[in-house]
């Protein structure tokens, strides 16, 4: 991977920055109260998601769950809108209906987080088909935790992406826990290995906190979609630092303190961060700017999200149907 | 115009689209053999499956037994530019489905404040009285109308099917087609050339002054008979298809009412919140001032369906429930002889 | 009697069933961790899990997530010898295993002619009002009461979820139990010896003269509300709490309509086909004689749901919508000074 | 498989025979319009049918399909409600409420065939998941097709039934068609190459018309579910002979007649015949013996059926729940 040119490394650097800033942020806004509900970070599983949508091209689709924000902003999307969202504001990425569950930005191709473990997958493969209908070209890539593994909607999609050729990646981002469930209690099998018996690739990143290797398998899979090589299954073994949730705060201890301070110690941005340093991509000095710079980025998110209004009580009854807003009877 | 069948008018109206527009495509179980004879240009399934000749595998696309992969990638291909009509035979297999229609194909435009569109067409096709058993037999529509979001068209006649599709595949917006294979049977002068039905625009079939009856889906027909057969009984019969359950044509069914100042309505679902009960409700608000009798719900009743061809038929409406239904609210004795109804 | 939250009122009766019968299980995702804070022995989440240790693996089933599999294999177990109680947490992913519910749950009893007996109780709880945007804030159950063949709950208080749910597991009959988060908090003296509150048995919550407010699930805390507010303004009103929606005790609000002559629904479905929707038309047609003003529902209105706080709230039915709605088929004018609902 | 007693061996061919005539009196009857709707007739199949059920012992779970007189005459279903539920009549074994479609006789372990495609899946792993809870030593099995091996909810439950080790074979009746649609255009890899990512054996049985090779695979599946070893995906080869339904008239040739003459050619009960005469299980009269009785057999269920009455008006009300008829508020 050493082909590829130090703004691309530098890049993907700054996204794993801003999705640990901005889910740090978001993390205190919680527990603060001034985000209603819950958020669920991606913090600790930043490479995993840089890896993967670096690899996609701007135009390529993507979908993806409930741990939300670290894929849009992997995308490229910008962060006031995002952050603004989670606030419940007019100014959010979807005008304050959506909320963290649900962000979508299509003007970089994310078609929509989903709240329902699972549910995207098939969106995901539609994207692929209208690809493929329209021979326009695009990839489409579905996030999905190890937990949706178990969900029957992703071997149909598995299975018709695999019969029509389709141009799909999907994304496992094995963390290694679905809320308190240990995936090893609940799996049986290996994820990355069903893909064989669906006639397609499986590929398992076991260093998922290296985002080179993410972005290595990743683009593999995207090049054989984009040239008609069909989808690919990627399994990308990672872990999430914080709760399932921010503020859950469960009785019972299904992780062992050890193993979060073991994963805690190879963490991917710094990790990431020295090996641009050793290999002379970058200097500690660009680096500490870099943060400083991220840092800043997410501030104005912050303050974006603060100033901006909430939306009006009429939005509540209007985007149900394109023509009139028939929702409104009460 | 020319005669077309009810399955003959939705074949038609499928080529249409699909000629219109080269987004459109067709995908679903068996559609490339033409199994159920709409995608064989709206002749019957005797015929060769000849828009696989026409339009190509590429847009007549045979799926998988995967009805929540395919009714979730329409959805997600109707999100990134195509405008697919899925066809999932039964109305019976839309339930496989039910997370895609209620969390996606319903949910994403408002979720996302707009950002997608959703033009995709479901259709399927309501099997009853047919000796089919309960697992091929339901009547599901009025589950979705609980799911905002989503539109429903019911057309009872060939030239309402035609117009009424064409209408449904050019929406922006989901819609759902359920077709009572009842009707399928059914022939009408149709016009020939591309007509749109709007959405949520009432049908009269039939004028009249002492009561109304609001007829869905195959209760329509039944309705039309019944209607007949009491104006000989000197009883002035309204009858009214809403066509389309979602939008529902309020102003219509609240219009006539106000007229006749009672209604029965008549309804193939379960009865416990099926389309009836809505309509019911929504009088019983809107009209109660013009309402002179009780509003009469004539609606399959809360049983599953049996196989027997013994006992099946009894329970949906039909044209003599739908006649006690009108005489009781009207006030009006059973007749002493038989009537032409009671023959049947 | 003790206080117990509606919670632990929860935890209390599935305690009581799994001590009281070994055939019954509990199986759903995280239910050994008792994330939900019911598998707990009705102790808040804060506590341990306390049921793994009472009742072991074997019977206590942390699943997969995969509802449509756990829906299906708790009916293949409840036909085969065991009396499953499955926790599906979230009302908005019983779609999922729609398929299941209907043409398995549903049907199998009546389409293999009795040989089937379902005795599963599906527990979920409908999160609204605490922006968890669309996917999080379903009230669902219209969907199933359109599926004859599934029994269904709404607790609105701790002592109806624990005698109710105990029902429930007792019941040879599939039941789905619906569980507002907006109860969660709630609290009351209840019974902590065994007792069963049957099925399809009304509560009347507070009894009145002028006007019967039929209240669901969350809404009847908001009727009772609105009720004591109006009696300051010298309005007498019955709040009814139907408790079961299948089977529903028709005859009570038949009865009570019979008295007041005037009715209100209020219910935190959305409106089309909902609860409030067959009620109404039930009293339309069975106490149409003793209505003196249009029948008003109080509902969600058909959107789906904003996650925005500034927004969302103001959809479902409160206190103050309810009052309104009474004033209006009381024909009270709207108090021109502030009340206690409006300042709250 | 020689160690199996002589009385099995002809029991075998006896259960096959009896699925063949019912069958073949049940399309008959179809055309004649003395039963109303349509069934799926086994025929061609009979080896995958019986080889499976007779591996089952008399207290073992099954669920089927829509493909449905087969399973239940393969686990000793007596003949006549079978035939009286395909007409309706209140003798039936489903009192004439399910009819050809969901066929259901709980005295020998049937829990129901499944109009709804892959919907009765789930059920049977329900049903080894009692055995398991219960600890009562009953094996379940899941008859279903190639066509439903793209079902989700199958994976869902082969998922399920590997974590938990129950005691439960699926067995796909691949007989190449789903409806219209050849199995290889809608099936992505390899069915019987699923399991694997799925934790649990794969096998294919590719002689599927021999009846003995399918009963080897099925005990060996059987055995090692009883013994605690959990799930296993039987594949079985085979082919219908008639169209995918009685009466179904397609306009379009999606099967290569050559391809069913050569089918034909190996069919099940005449080479099993043969097998049985030539290693001297049984003789050609004894055969012939078989032939007529079975057809006695079909010939009086037929009988049965026909002067059985029909259901009185008021069942139509009765059993949608155990205590009363609720659902006859009309
Ligand atoms: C259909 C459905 N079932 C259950 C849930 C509740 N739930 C939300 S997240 C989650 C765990 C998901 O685990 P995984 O897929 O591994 O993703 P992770 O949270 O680990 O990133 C569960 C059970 C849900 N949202 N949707
Ligand atoms: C959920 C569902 N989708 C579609 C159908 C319609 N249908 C009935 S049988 C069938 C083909 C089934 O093929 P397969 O599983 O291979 O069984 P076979 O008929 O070949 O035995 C189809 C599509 C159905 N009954 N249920
Ligand atoms: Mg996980
Ligand atoms: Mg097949």
């Amino acid at each position: 991977m050493s082909t590829l040119p130090n703004e691309t490394l530098v890049e993907m650097q700054r996204r794993m920055l801003r999705i640990r800033r901005f889910d740090e942020r978001a993390s205190k806004m919680v527990k603060r109260g001034q985000i209603p509900g819950t958020v669920h970070t991606s913090i600790g599983q930043e490479a995993q998601v840089v890896g993967a949508t670096m690899a996609l091209g701007d135009d390529d689709y993507m979908s993806g769950n409930h741990r939300s924000h670290g894929h849009p902003i992997g995308k490229g999307s910008p962060l006031g809108p995002l952050m603004a969202e989670l606030v419940g504001k007019a100014t959010g990425v979807c005008g304050g209906k959506g909320g963290s569950l649900h962000l979508a930005d299509f003007n970089v191709g994310s078609l929509g987080e989903s709240g329902i473990v699972g549910s995207s997958i098939p969106i995901a493969t539609g994207a692929a088909l209208s690809s493929k209908v329209l021979d326009n070209g695009r990839v489409a890539l579905a996030f999905f935790g190890d937990g949706a593994a178990n969900q029957g909607c992703l071997y149909e999609s598995m299975n018709m992406a695999g019969v029509w050729d389709l141009p799909v990646i999907y994304l496992c981002e094995n963390n290694q826990y679905a809320l308190s469930t240990p995936a090893h209690t609940v799996t049986s099998g290996v994820i990355a290995e069903r893909a064989a018996g669906f006639g397609m690739p499986g590929v398992r990143v076991e260093d998922g906190q290296d985002v080179l290797k993410v972005y290595e398998a990743v683009s593999a899979a995207v090049e054989n979609a984009r040239s008609g090589g069909g989808p690919t299954l990627v399994e990308v073994i990672t872990y999430r630092y914080n709760e399932h949730s921010e503020g859950l705060r469960l009785g019972t201890d299904y992780r062992d303190a050890l193993e979060r301070e073991s994963w805690v110690g190879r963490d991917p941005i710094l990790s990431f961060r020295k090996h641009l340093v050793d290999s002379g991509v970058a200097t500690e000095d660009e680096m500490d700017q870099l943060e400083i710079d991220v840092l800043a980025e997410v501030e104005e998110a912050f303050e974006f999200s603060q100033e901006s209004p909430f939306p009006e009580p009429e939005v509540a009854f209007l985007d149900l149907y394109t023509d009139n807003p028939i929702g409104a009877h009460a | 115009m020319t005669v077309m069948s009810y399955l003959g008018a939705i074949g038609a109206a499928q080529r249409e689209a699909m000629e219109a527009d080269e987004r459109v495509i067709i995908i679903g179980e068996d559609v490339e053999a033409n199994v159920y004879g709409t995608t064989g240009a709206g002749k019957s399934r005797k015929d060769k499956g000849d828009f696989l000749e026409m339009f190509g595998k590429n847009r007549i696309r045979n799926t998988p037994i995967s009805e929540e992969g395919i009714v979730g990638a329409a959805a997600g291909a109707a999100m990134t530019g195509l405008r697919p009509i899925v066809d999932l035979s039964y109305s019976s297999f839309l339930y496989m489905a039910m997370d895609q229609f209620v969390n996606q194909v319903a949910k994403n435009r408002y979720m996302f404040g707009g950002q997608a569109s959703m033009p995709v067409v479901f259709r399927s096709a309501m099997f009853y009285g047919l000796s089919t058993g309960a697992h091929h037999s339901d009547r599901p529509y009025p589950m979705f109308m609980n799911v905002p979001g989503l539109k429903i068209i019911t057309p009872a006649t060939p030239s309402d099917a035609k117009g009424l599709l064409r209408a449904a595949v050019d929406s922006d917006d989901p819609v759902l087609t359920f077709e009572a294979c009842t009707l399928w049977g059914s022939k009408e002068e149709v016009d020939e050339a591309e007509y749109r039905i709007p959405l949520g625009v009432a049908r009269t079939h039939r004028e009249g002054s002492d009561v109304t009856v609001v007829a869905i889906s195959g209760a329509v027909p039944e309705a039309i008979k019944a209607a007949n057969a009491l104006a000989e009984e000197g009883l002035s019969v309204e009858v009214l298809d809403p066509r389309t359950l979602v939008p529902l044509d309020r102003e219509a069914i609240v219009a006539s009412v106000a007229r006749t100042g009672r209604l029965v309505v008549a309804d193939p679902a379960h009865r416990t919140c099926g389309a009836a009960a809505e309509i019911s409700a929504l009088v019983a608000e809107e009209a109660f001032g013009s309402l002179r009798a009780p509003i009469v719900r004539v609606t399959t009743p809360d049983t599953q369906i049996p196989f027997s061809p013994a006992i099946e038929k009894q329970l949906y409406p039909d044209a003599m429930k739908i006649a006690a239904a009108v005489r009781r609210v009207c006030d009006v004795p059973e007749p002493a002889q038989e009537t032409a109804l009671s023959a049947r």
